[in-house]
């Protein structure tokens, strides 16, 4: 068996080039790019001896720092770089660009091993369950408990009012025809379209705006679409509803 | 494990225990035998009343368990009612379970479902931070739609809002 | 309501509250001023401390709760028969360090951060409810925005999100 070389395991490219860059232990904005750039691939090579997946952002950021390698080597002004506006995550346009980038990474790194140790803490501590004082009051006899605080209590109450709900809206259609008459509001709206040349709006159709009133008219405008005596829409979701006479 | 005064160990068992603890378990946990077990909860018993404390061991279901000196009662129940803790009204825990179940629903279909204008109630909601406004309706006026809190969820003893019992399915509406 | 040492009442309120207790409130339940309560809690911390006991006094959410000692957390694992609660994966903090800091935060904004797609560390973050939706920004194509939620608060202890350390302190640190 052939010894087993240990590599460290990076979050990303940036949490890499910040190994990288550390390890040179010089002011990260001295950095050589070209430097940086083989080290990295050197590491990217000795992944691939140990048959270790690289994922796909390590190869883009290689692309991208070799992008910047070869830069330096022409002159500033060649339109050559000018070309395909890679949407990538990775975007860096200058060392200065990649720098900022590792400096940043490297802060949220640090917030992320405080957040570690915080973590770390608490799953030491230990509280008491936030239940338990239900198992308490309930011991203790003289109940405090609260039927009021039960799931239970809410679905029971919800199933009463959907029923009562149910009730009243049956309750009230029937009577509401029963009072007015559909006949009467149907004769009623028919005359009006037929006297007005432009759309009639359905408020104009009524009187007193009601409930009630509200609802057979609503009642007869449809029975009279049903008949194909009428035209009604909406030019737009919630506005307000236009009715003609449609024509035979 | 770490060298601890097993009688420190034994009050924070019993600190955290969500039902009472009997002797075993705890023998079992603490790697000490039933009968140390039994010394040490005596000492603790008596630590709690020879010093006054808030604290008192009690028995129960074979087990032991922490819990308050009756003389204080007076003072937990005043803690369970003051401010933020009286029962909800019938009219707020209708209005709940509309919002719970219905959620996100605007003021006025909550009033549509239980047939009277709830004004005040939905506020007092609000304020116990059992509801809250959770977007707009895109309807005229867009007015604001509320939904449940997990200070909801907390009060009802619920983890997860899926956990409210099913409705019995009503017949459909003609 | 009977004559008692006030610190005891103290210790079996906060035996018994659901929630951590503010100073405001147990002055209110215990009628004596804030002052007082804050003294006889750094007490009760006292004593919970210089006699070793399986019992501490806790901040949380500007009140007080009581717990355990962190020493003793082995014991307590084991009689809830449960490993170490699995901690969150380097990209999972990571993550979550971006979202505290920036939120709120596209997640297209936390992998140009991270220098990696983290496709899957936000489901699961928003799965375990320690980061929530929090809005959408107003750019094309109207993407979500990320903020942290109170349990991310709970989870690492902290009282508020202003208890973070800033950044630019972490930076220090050579």
């Amino acid at each position: 068996m052939a010894y087993q070389v240990k590599l460290p395991v990076f979050e990303g490219p940036f949490d890499l080039l910040f190994h990288l860059i550390q390890k040179q232990e010089i002011d990260i904005w001295s950095i050589s790019i070209t430097e940086i750039t083989d080290q990295y691939l050197e590491y990217l090579r000795a992944m691939e001896e140990l048959n270790l997946e690289i994922a796909s952002e390590f190869l883009v950021m290689a692309a991208a720092l070799l992008r910047l390698k070869s830069k330096r080597l022409l002159p500033s002004s060649s339109s050559f770089w000018e070309e395909e506006d890679d949407k990538e995550i990775l975007s860096i346009d200058s060392t200065e660009d990649l720098i900022r980038k590792v400096l940043e990474y490297r802060l949220f790194k640090e917030a992320a091993f405080f957040l570690r140790e915080r973590e770390k803490e608490q799953k030491k501590i230990f509280f008491r369950s936030s239940r338990q004082p239900r198992v308490y009051r309930q011991t203790r006899q003289e109940t405090i408990w609260d039927e009021s605080q039960e799931p239970e209590k809410l679905a029971r109450l919800f199933q009463q009012l959907q029923e009562r709900e149910l009730k009243e809206n049956t309750r009230l259609s029937f009577t509401v025809t029963e009072e007015y008459g559909l006949r009467q509001k149907m004769k009623y709206i028919t005359d009006r379209l037929k006297r007005s040349k432009s759309p009639l709006y359905f408020s104009s159709l009524l009187q007193s705006h009601s409930v009630e009133e509200i609802i057979i008219t609503f009642f007869a405008l449809l029975e009279l679409c049903n008949q194909s005596e009428a035209r009604v829409w909406q030019e737009k979701k919630f506005g307000p509803i236009l009715i003609e006479v449609k024509e035979a | 494990m770490p060298e601890q005064p097993y009688k420190s160990v034994i009050e924070a068992l019993l600190l955290v225990a969500e039902e009472p603890l009997t002797p075993e378990k705890i023998s079992q946990v603490v790697e000490i035998s039933k009968e140390e077990v039994a010394g040490l909860l005596n000492e603790l018993r008596e630590e709690y009343e020879r010093h006054s404390r808030g604290i008192r061991l009690y028995e129960a279901d074979e087990g032991y368990k922490l819990g308050t000196p009756p003389e204080l009662s007076a003072y937990i129940e005043k803690l369970f009612s003051v401010g933020a803790s009286p029962t909800l009204s019938r009219a707020a825990l209708e209005t709940l379970a509309i919002i719970a179940y219905r959620q996100p629903i605007t003021r006025v279909e909550i009033d549509a479902i239980r047939g009277v204008k709830g004004a005040g109630v939905v506020d007092t909601l609000l304020k116990r931070k059992l509801i809250q406004v959770v977007g707009r309706k895109e309807s005229p006026g867009r007015p604001q739609l509320y939904g449940t809190t997990p200070e909801f969820l907390k009060y009802f003893g619920l983890n997860d809002i899926h956990e409210l019992p099913p409705l019995e399915k009503l017949q459909d509406k003609e």
